[in-house]
């Protein structure tokens, strides 16, 4: 936050770098299922950011220390490729990506039915492929896609988006330079069925009033993200009942020859 | 009983104390417990205090030298906080690399130094893109009995307001006083079921369901935020806890700011 | 059943396929697998490249930047390969610091890029002895369905030949492409009591006895090779492998030029 | 040892930078019980040195491969915070910091009755929290007296203190100074009832009867340590029994109401 | 490999720097049975390179995930001395003795009757004390013969051996320059009794004639090779049956007096 | 039988024999096992010697380059001494970073060193502040039978007056044979109950309570010491062992000496 910089982040008439207005979310897509070695995955493009989630699990917790007699685990590692950022990240994790990767198994335990499964380890892995501010809601986002995919039992999605100020202005889900230059970002993540937040950061410089209208409109923003969500779940089963379909007929088929 | 038992049976405990508005150490809902600040324990060290929060017990301490400032940001100083979750100050503490837990308090701790502006860092360039003074502020933790948060940015800011920048040593001109600019403090606040509580103990932590740090500056602006925990927050919880945080916070920095001779 | 029995049975089924020259995805013996190669998925990397052979995916990525030449080589630019068996690619794969498989299908990737001089590195000098530029290659594998080997050596070829190399950036002239001077391929081939297969599926891998990776260039002349597993080959199987390695590298080669525009 | 340098370390008068005799201690303050969570704790000031011991234990041994069937093990962490000292430590062991907390362990293991406590570990926690010369025996005085303010059953205390040689002198309890230009270094610990050597560690250039008077000189210092300890402790045992006197007080008090 | 350079190779005779004929092997020397606490060792010079072996096992293989119920591991760790090349090499595995260390297990592995010890593990250490151009041959060669010391059941030994090209000649068992500044290295390593190759790498820049004929002249050396590993073996034989003579022999004088 | 009471039982017949002055492989109480040193064994290093105590194998080797001085130092070349316990020296030996053991064994071999001043380590400046010799002593325990101590010192003793500094590598005039100073030697003795031998073997170590090591030079001066153990030693025992370590390693200076043709 709050480098310095000659850059104007918001033009005369109201609209930001890319064009968007205050309150307009960059591009988003998601596509659910989309590797064969993990039990849930999801691809997601947001701006810039690709990301992809996988999910392993329930399985047993490993280590055994790790095991919880009463409940699973939601571990989650949050990882960024080395080629995701302009300079070459090192591999493996840093201090920034351990943070991030607690405060998500935190937001994900809240919708996981990990009392049904207890000693497991439901263990969920984020890979940032490319990165353009915003990834840990990117990542959040796809995660629980990936978990729906999985077939975990969930009380709901977890969807994440951020919202914060530049030049004086509360917008929402900052572009990087946004990110870079601006004065605030406060990302969060919400259980659209009880309004909870289970995820809340922010760093800058708000008000109290700028704040509170910062998260009413990350809040509202996710509720078009929750939308995207269940149309990508929508769609993967879609494709897995028509493959179900097809063998169901090919045996149909071969019965009849 | 099994460990989930216990822990079932002092929630039940510490929640129904909480409904009448009681805590097991016979506190308010939003009650600090005793603050102690010593600035300038350690003699060796360019700054240093120790924070007793009840029975927690922190210290800070503040090492500087000289060195390159980052590319980015060739004119400014450097500060780097480290926190470590020595096994000394609790049976659950193990020795090793810092682990998730003393990760996110050292990050949190900073963050909000960072935001909040504690430092007017381009005061500690000494040549632009070549040379700045770089301060290494470590948190040791003593002894846990929860909040790490608000006692670790105590001890961080009361330590760098008792900060000497050792110049002369460098040949750089007279020693003289960090230069504070802000006075962030850290409130931190635990959910039990449906009650807030502000600075949890260890006891009320472990049966917490979430738990909300909010840095506010002296004009009451929000620095920065971190929620923690598998439990959620509602909106109005959150506004609730925000505003409190600034009137709360104004306690605490009256305390932390008699405690340095703060401006 | 124990996992040895199940192995056992397994490796029986395959076999008696592959004696009647069938394989259990119904390949033929020197069958590659469907191949998709998408150069320059990730654009703030300087090269990229994503590469699916059947469902295993692989992931090139190439940063680079500025350095020193090593002091043996003071003229010549400097490439690095790492490879990451990230735990989202299977459940077999485990966090932490490179292992010996990762290790290893690096440094047999990053061989035949560098016996096979798939780049001029002399012309990746900027400064004799001072300043060369330096090519980061990490290959990030995301699903893993047997045959890292030849994916990850096309992922790598087909990312360099996307990568721009940024000297603008640096204020070092016109940005400028990457030259590409070899197209070195390697095909994998592993043995099954004594059948052997191009392309091992996850699958034969699992109940393969020996493991053959051959790197070839355009002339057919071979510039790497790696054995792997305990089983053993005999000469006249390498001499048979090496023959055939030459053939369908010409197929690969001509698959992976015509998704990068190669000459 | 050894570095050269022109400061004069013992003037005409026979006394020392920090006007001590050669035969004197720094001064010494322990305080027992100082933390809350630890089972028993010390802090120790001698000169400016500050050390704060903690122990834990006996409790499982952790990792199970490290248990002893036959008795308890004692494993000692000496640790140096960053800010100890003139340059700033990185965080975590280094080669020196790993071979005094070996000796500190033998010696302590000396005098615990480890043999009560089969598969077990006492842990003992040693923070330098401030570093003046000395802080290896400074933290195994802690440390012993911590041991016995956690109740773990010991044959007796452990006392530490050095000697060594300042421009030719044979001296006390080296001072910083002493320590980077002088001649030679001699810290021991002894257990004072049997008068036996549990540490004993030397480096410099030493004559054999100068290492036997430095040897007299530190053990008979050692005794007057002893009684610091000793009266640390019985300043302990009387808060606590007064804590618990009024714990009785106050339920008789409510026995009656 | 490919380094450039005016150093002429091979001259006008045909012969190699250190005089060697194209299809000459450097002078090896091999003595097994030269370590107190391993199981079994041996110690090898071949040119220039010193090379150390030992194995321990088969013994309870640690940790246990490691463990194979239905048979042994063989794990072997190839080891450079930090003093062993010329620039002192950094204490601890690096990436390349990481691979060659797997190789050379999975070669091993193929001789050793690994089915008699299930959840055993087989331990070689192969320790390079001087390095010059064929180490991995040198220590795989080293490690069979240890591994036939320590009396563990094998189908045959593990020889190997390197060709490759200079000067555009294919020669056998590169030197130092030669690995250096020649165009293609092939090490290799075969089982004798079935010829099979169980090692084999190449890089280079080899036709395929250029590479079988390395190869072919590689599998010959080996039989020379093997040839010494046998006879250090008899040698080794002799020495032990001589020991236990000795033992019977003073067994039956004490049994006479 | 538990390893406790087998333990129990050597011990009790080691202790046994000793209180006979016998011990279990036919030494007197302060005799050492037969000495073997060869230095120079590695060419390639700059400096080498490899020492057989008994059936204890050590070999020291010196890599030499150039490099900073210390700051506090700026006039003096660097000795670094480092000690591996590889696991092919026993079967309680693992592979991995440095242990508490090792550790010491290289702490305080190199101790006796530098407080023994084997080298003049300023005539190893190269220019003052700038540049000085640096030397790597790497200690590799190729087989263990017991007083690394000892051995270790013997050969890194011997492997140093063996040296040769490569000037003229780095075109800094003649190479030169390093200048030995002082010939220090360490004497290590241990206590069995209540009687003290020199030289331990594995065995005696197993089951020794308490271990002097003693370093001395040719002067009879003591240059460094270490107790390790769990045992005590009393005021008397020192002194006692203290001048048997001077004659005894008067012994072990002359070996030394002859070995590497010392003045």
């Amino acid at each position: 936050m709050g480098m310095k910089s000659d850059i104007k982040l918001i033009d005369k008439k109201g609209l930001r770098l890319d064009g968007r207005k205050p309150d307009e979310l960059r591009p988003i897509k998601i596509e659910a299922g989309v590797l064969k070695r993990a039990d849930g995955s999801a691809y997601l493009e947001w701006g810039k950011n690709k990301v992809l989630a996988a999910v392993y699990g329930p399985r047993e917790a490993h280590p055994r220390h790790l095991q919880d007699s009463s409940k699973a685990i939601v571990q989650c590692r949050y990882n960024m490729a080395p080629f995701s950022v302009s300079d070459r990240k090192r591999p493996g994790p840093d201090r920034r990506s351990v943070e991030i990767s607690k405060i998500i198994s935190e937001a994900l335990e809240n919708v996981v039915m990990t009392e049904l499964f207890p000693r497991s380890s439901i263990d969920v892995f984020i890979e940032v492929l490319e990165a353009n501010a915003g990834t840990r809601c990117a990542g959040l986002t796809a995660a629980s896609v990936a978990l729906a995919d999985a077939g975990v039992p969930m009380r709901d999605l977890v969807v994440a988006c951020a919202a914060g100020k530049i030049e004086d202005t509360v917008v929402l889900d900052l572009g990087k330079e946004e990110d870079n230059f601006g004065q605030a970002d406060v990302p969060l993540a919400i259980v659209p069925r009880t309004g909870e937040l289970v995820l809340l950061q922010m760093d800058g410089d708000l008000k109290q009033e700028e704040l509170f209208k910062a998260m009413e409109m990350a809040m509202n923003a996710s509720m078009q993200i929750y939308e995207i969500q269940k149309d990508a779940l929508r769609r993967r089963y879609a494709v897995v009942a028509e493959e179900e379909k097809d063998e169901i007929d090919s045996a149909q088929e071969e019965a009849k020859t | 009983m099994s460990q989930e038992t216990i822990a079932q049976i002092l929630k039940e405990y510490i929640y129904q104390s909480l409904t009448e508005k009681k805590r097991t150490d016979g506190r308010e809902l939003y009650e600090y417990r005793q603050i102690q600040i010593e600035p300038g324990v350690i003699e060796v060290a360019e700054g240093s205090a120790r924070v007793h929060l009840g029975n927690t017990d922190v210290l800070a301490g503040i090492k500087i030298a000289t060195g390159e400032p980052f590319s980015d940001t060739p004119d400014v100083g450097v500060l780097t906080t480290n926190a470590e979750l020595i096994p000394m100050a609790s049976p659950y503490f193990e020795s090793g690399p810092p682990n998730p837990k003393s990760i996110e308090l050292s990050r949190v701790v900073d963050r909000g130094l960072r935001e909040g502006e504690v430092i007017d860092l381009k005061k500690l360039c000494i040549e632009p893109g070549e040379k700045v003074w770089i301060m290494f502020l470590d948190l040791h933790i003593l002894d846990y009995d929860g909040n790490l948060f608000d006692a670790g940015a105590l001890a961080s800011v009361a330590a760098l307001a008792s900060t000497k920048v050792p110049a002369s040593q460098y040949e750089l001109g007279d020693d003289f006083q960090l230069p504070i600019k802000n006075w962030p403090v850290m409130t931190t606040f635990a959910k039990i079921k449906d009650v807030t509580v502000l600075d949890p103990s260890l006891e009320e932590e472990k049966v917490a369901d979430a738990r909300l740090s909010i840095y506010t500056d002296q004009d009451g602006h929000v620095r920065a935020m971190q929620k923690g925990l598998n439990g959620g927050f509602t909106l109005d919880e959150v506004k609730d806890m925000v505003k409190k945080s600034e009137e709360k916070g104004k306690e605490l920095r009256k305390i932390l700011m008699d405690a340095v001779g703060g401006a």
